[in-house]
């Protein structure tokens, strides 16, 4: 079983690595981008593990490690159930 | 079975294939094939430089260990040793700057840890093209950040390095990293294999696919096509290194260890070989037990690959458990793999099947040498001409002043040091900045002192006086701040050994280190030769690094580079003359890189580095600052950028020679000093018993640089202008955008 | 009075402080291991600065569950003493010992070099020998020092006092060109609301020796020692 | 518009992050956690652009500035084409 679980920081918090690559961007004349968020993406492969089982696992695990709740949120979705 | 193409991807010629036929008595398989083609790659082999080399004088009283081992090892007395090496990663860096770089310092420190001794210090010597290049700003941003992660995280500071821009250097960085250990005397470590029955355990990281024919990489020279075919590139894990660091220094520490080496450019292959080679002994491992991190790995793979982080072990049997114990505390695993055998053959096994067969001997020892053929260039001569009489030399010198202090070879390289942790582990006395950079020795008086110095025109000009120079000005380095040399470890970086007037350069550019190395009696402990540094055919210039080493007895007697107060004197030692073939000056004003580079007297140079120690014993100077690149002029500003108080100068020159050529000349042999009036007597006594001319040149003080030269102002410039300008101009030219 | 210094895989700075509590204060000083569960009795815990798990996920993020962890946490709210430098303050913040979080530094770029920080707050265990407005020079070297908190937590530490430190310029003035890393109100290390626990980035241990530069960072060991004598 | 990129390391290429975020998770007791991989995340604000014009630059950005192509790999969809 494969999911995947995006780390983002809220909103409200400065994401000096979004802005930079933004600056970049823009040097680069691609002036249509307006706004880059940059975050982390985890993807985990399960074993020995059912569905509704991975479904109270994953969010333990991305609160307690894989996101700092203080700056962070996250979302996750399953990519193979097998 | 061994065609003409698979040895083509080798990199192994028809007479070295027959020559491996001969020595192994059959046709090699496949694995064996690329066990040989590693080890006698010209990375691995020397095959190309050995009998160069071979001038280079490696012994004196202090040396403990010279060429030959991961490292050099000089006597530092108090029962302490100094374990240190220069390596190049410079084919990796363009590929991939940033982990071409990180790994590159992940290999040196991994060679002064196998040795027993815990590295203490990084220096880095970096060669870009010009940051007018975008491609160029994104390689040395790459690089300094992937020397800046590799390095703080393994909490070893970087203290030091060159930095310098040239177009030869655009699609061909070049990145040395030279790194320096302290072990106690008698507990240093080697790649032993001790009796036969002895286990051989693998450590670290495991396996994969990293980097085959990495070795074999660095050894081919580069083309367009790099840009698209890019080799399965090396990640580096600083982390695990730092574990396996901990680890490695726990088991020598407790004694629980025979031998050791470090898995570098040529992995499994080279550890297992040169163990039993240096012991005359035999290996056998089999590769079921190697931890891996990719599925399906074959043999070959598995020989031949170039995955960080790894080290082979050989221990007694009884002490196999210990050994695990200690990595399994640091996270590690520590596999028995094999064992060391009677007989005088590398055998390894997979999969109950003997894979390989080979005489160890044949492997490490008995690569074919070449003695290439030496041309020197037809259009050397011409090179050689330079008319100095119609470039004019009336013009603003206090801009020239400002555009050289504000030229990212000359500019304050503070955007790379303050990238690196310089200060961990709480020895660095002189920070990145000045001539060289200081170390105290916990529990001792000592201080050592480092640099890295070389210089490409020069040697493109004139490869031997280059050479010498490279020797002569990373003495001076140390000079400055009161050390006397113990040892240099050197970088050779240059073309295709195949062009004769590439061996011809290689050849006068070590002829020329060995003199001067020689005259200053001090050995060369071993280094690094990374050669193929050509795009499209067209060389780098011939660029040796020098990494010197040197030693203050008592660290009171430490000198700066920094004006100290204001009214000090400034007092020229050596002599201005009109030599302006290869400066700096010449090339920047003008676009001229021809003529001669400086003319150097290596008596006079050995005497001034003597005074200059003795001066700074005796109290004599408050602060010292050689003279290279940029001249008079840009030494005084340096000298004024260094100062805490960031001091002016008042300076006025008598000499009858062009002025461009007093100010911006690279006349060899002169230290900038400043000292108390009434010690000048005293100093220039000491000067005269050593032959070495001194003399008043002026005063410290005031907040502009003013220099005259026989009543004209030659220069008059704010401190407060030329410091920014020579503070901001790196950070400037990196900025995006 | 004894000191503990944790080493965490991947710490560096761990034998820094060993050596400046040790040699240069002259205080009974011990290693403890992470994966321990003692704090072999020592009065003052030091998590030192470095790259614990190579700070891979964030800094500080995986240190916080070493078993060791649990033993200064259950300390801590017994009123013991904890110091965190470094990469140890940024263990505290992610173990909730300390509020608030790291960014990365606002050049996004790793930075050491010698800072100015101003005293806030001189009646902490941990400065209650320095003057309050002293200036110490002490060196940084880290790459998330950005110091951040939503605005609530921000306005609490100020009502308490628990701003501890503050960059600023070598005269004392905290504004936005002393600020090396972009750090909320120029902060540099807080305290928690008891005073016993404090986390900052400047490391004190690389300036306890005048060869090395500056001795200013020994006031904030020998104010642990002082508080803890006269406790 | 909003994009979302996905920047992963290729196959084979060693993930020290990944691996380090494994062994703590396995030390914490989640043992059903076979294998991790960390990347990152990008999610860009475009404007003045169409679905089809959007769907060239994309690509382009990701490869010349977002991943390193010498060793990473990317993936790419619309979050809304508003
Ligand atoms: N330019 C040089 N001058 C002197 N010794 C050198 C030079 N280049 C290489 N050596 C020595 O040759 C030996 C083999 O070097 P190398 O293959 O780089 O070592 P390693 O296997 O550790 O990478 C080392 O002892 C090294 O010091
Ligand atoms: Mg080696």
């Amino acid at each position: 079983m494969k999911v995947r679980i995006l780390v983002r920081l809220k909103n409200g918090v400065l994401d000096p690595q979004g802005q930079t690559v933004r600056h970049a961007l823009h040097v680069l004349g691609y002036t249509q981008v307006k706004d880059v968020r940059q975050g982390k993406v985890f993807e985990l492969e399960l074993e020995g593990i059912d569905e509704a089982a991975a479904s109270r696992l994953i969010p333990e695990i991305a609160d307690r490690v894989l996101a700092n709740p203080i700056i962070e949120s996250f979302d996750w979705e399953f990519l193979d159930k097998a | 079975m061994i065609s003409e193409e698979i040895l083509r991807l080798h990199n192994l010629t028809w007479e070295e294939y027959e020559r491996i036929v001969a020595l192994i008595g059959r046709e090699p398989n496949l694995t064996e094939l690329g066990i040989f083609s590693l080890m006698w790659s010209e990375h691995c082999s020397y095959k190309s430089s050995k009998i160069h080399l071979r001038n280079l004088p490696t012994s004196g009283p202090r040396v403990i260990q010279g060429p030959g081992e991961n490292a050099g090892v000089i006597d530092l007395g108090d029962g302490l040793a100094v374990v240190f090496k220069i390596e190049s990663h410079n084919h990796p860096s363009f590929i991939e700057p940033f982990q071409g770089a990180a790994t590159g310092v992940g290999g040196i420190l991994r060679d002064i840890f196998t040795m027993g001794a815990r590295p203490i210090a990084l220096l880095d010597s970096l060669r870009f093209g010009p940051l007018s290049d975008p491609k160029n700003k994104a390689i040395m941003d790459g690089v300094v950040s992937g020397i800046s992660s590799y390095g703080n995280s393994m909490g070893v500071p970087t203290v030091g390095g060159e930095v310098v821009f040239h177009a030869c250097y655009s699609h061909n960085p070049l990145v040395n990293v030279f790194c320096l250990g302290l072990a106690e005397k008698d507990k240093l470590f080697y790649a032993r294999a001790g009796k036969a029955g002895n286990a051989v355990i693998y450590v670290g990281a495991k396996t994969g696919r990293d980097g085959i024919h990495g070795a074999t990489m660095a050894s081919a020279e580069f083309g367009k096509e790099t840009e698209h075919k890019r080799p399965n590139v090396q990640v580096g894990d600083p982390f695990k290194e730092k574990l396996l660091l901990e680890a490695c220094l726990e088991v020598m520490a407790r004694g629980l260890i025979v031998g050791i080496q470090d898995m570098g450019a040529a992995g499994l292959t080279c550890s297992t070989t040169e163990i039993a080679a240096k012991s005359g002994t035999g290996i056998r491992v089999n590769l079921d037990f190697v931890p891996q991190r990719e599925e399906d790995m074959n043999p070959y793979e598995i020989m031949l690959s170039e995955s960080q982080e790894r080290m082979l072990i050989i221990a007694n049997p009884e002490h196999v458990s210990e050994v695990k114990e200690v990595f399994a505390k640091w996270d590690l695993d520590a596999v028995v793999i094999g064992e060391i055998t009677q007989g005088e053959n590398l055998e390894v096994y997979f999969k109950g099947e003997k894979v390989v067969d080979v005489p160890v001997a044949a492997v490490v020892d008995l690569c074919p040498v070449y003695e290439r053929p030496i041309r020197k260039p037809a259009n050397q001569a011409s090179l050689n001409f330079l008319d100095i009489k119609p470039l004019s030399f009336s013009q603003d010198f206090s801009q020239t002043l400002l555009d050289l202090l504000s030229h990212p070879t000359l500019a304050d390289k503070e955007w790379v040091f303050r990238q690196y942790d310089h200060m961990v582990q709480t020895n660095t006395v002189l920070l990145p900045g000045a001539d060289a950079a200081v170390l105290r020795v916990k529990g001792t008086k000592k201080l050592l002192a480092m640099t890295l110095d070389g210089n490409g025109l020069y040697c493109y000009l004139d490869p031997r006086t280059g050479g010498k120079i490279a020797v002569a000005e990373a003495f001076r380095n140390l000079a400055c701040v009161g050390a006397y040399p113990l040892g240099i470890t050197n970088c050779l970086n240059f073309g295709n050994p195949e062009k004769p007037e590439i061996m011809w350069q290689f050849s006068e550019v070590v002829a020329g280190m060995a003199e001067a190395c020689e005259a200053f009696e001090v050995p060369v402990t071993g280094g690094n030769v990374s050669f193929y540094n050509e795009t499209e055919g067209v060389p780098i210039f011939p660029t040796p690094v020098i990494g010197a080493v040197g030693l203050i007895d008592d660290y009171q007697h430490l000198c700066r580079p920094g004006f100290q107060e204001e009214g000090d004197l400034i007092v020229l030692a050596g002599e201005n003359k009109e030599e302006l073939g290869a400066t700096f000056y010449l090339q920047q004003k003008f676009g001229i890189e021809r003529g001669l580079p400086p003319a150097i007297d290596l008596g006079l140079e050995c005497r001034l580095h003597e005074f200059c120690r003795q001066a700074i014993k005796e109290g004599l100077v408050r602060s010292a600052h050689d003279l290279s690149e940029g001249g008079l002029a840009v030494g005084l500003a340096e000298c004024s950028f260094h100062s805490p108080e960031k001091l002016g100068f008042e300076v006025k020159l008598t000499e009858s020679i062009r002025p461009d050529a007093l100010l911006f000349g690279e006349t060899q042999s002169r230290i900038i000093m400043t000292a108390k009036e009434k010690e000048f007597n005293k100093l220039a006594s000491l000067a005269r018993k050593f032959s070495v001319p001194v003399r008043k040149i002026g005063r410290v003080g005031g907040e502009s640089f003013s220099i005259e030269h026989n009543g004209t102002k030659l220069v008059n410039l704010q401190v407060k202008e030329a410091f920014t300008a020579w503070k901001n101009a790196l950070e400037k030219a990196m900025a995006i955008g | 009075m004894k000191f503990g210094v944790v080493i965490f895989p991947g710490s560096n700075c761990d034998y820094d402080t060993y050596f400046v509590l040790k040699e240069v204060i002259n205080q009974p000083t011990v290693f403890l291991w992470h994966k321990e569960h003692s704090l072999d009795g020592v009065d003052c815990v030091i998590l030192p600065g470095g790259f614990s798990y190579g700070d891979y996920l964030r800094s500080g993020a995986i240190a916080r569950f070493a078993p060791i962890m649990q033993e200064v946490i259950e300390f801590a709210s017994r009123g013991g003493l904890v110091l965190g430098i470094c990469n140890g303050f940024q263990i505290l913040l992610e173990v909730g010992l300390l509020e608030g979080a790291m960014l990365r530094n606002k050049n996004l770029k790793f930075i050491c070099q010698h800072v100015w920080v101003r005293v806030e707050n001189n009646r902490t265990p941990f400065t209650c020998l320095a003057r309050e407005g002293q200036i110490l020079k002490i060196p940084v070297a880290h790459f998330d020092g950005n110091y951040y908190a939503p605005e609530a937590t921000l306005s609490r530490l100020k009502a308490n006092g628990q701003i501890v430190f503050r960059y600023c310029t070598p005269e004392g003035v905290v504004n936005e060109a002393a600020n090396v890393n972009g750090s909320l109100d120029n902060i540099a290390g807080i305290s928690n609301a008891d005073g016993n626990v404090l986390g900052l980035m400047p490391h004190p241990e690389r300036a306890a020796e005048l060869l090395l530069g500056s001795e200013d960072g020994r006031v904030i060991f020998n104010s642990v020692i002082k508080y803890w004598e006269g406790r």
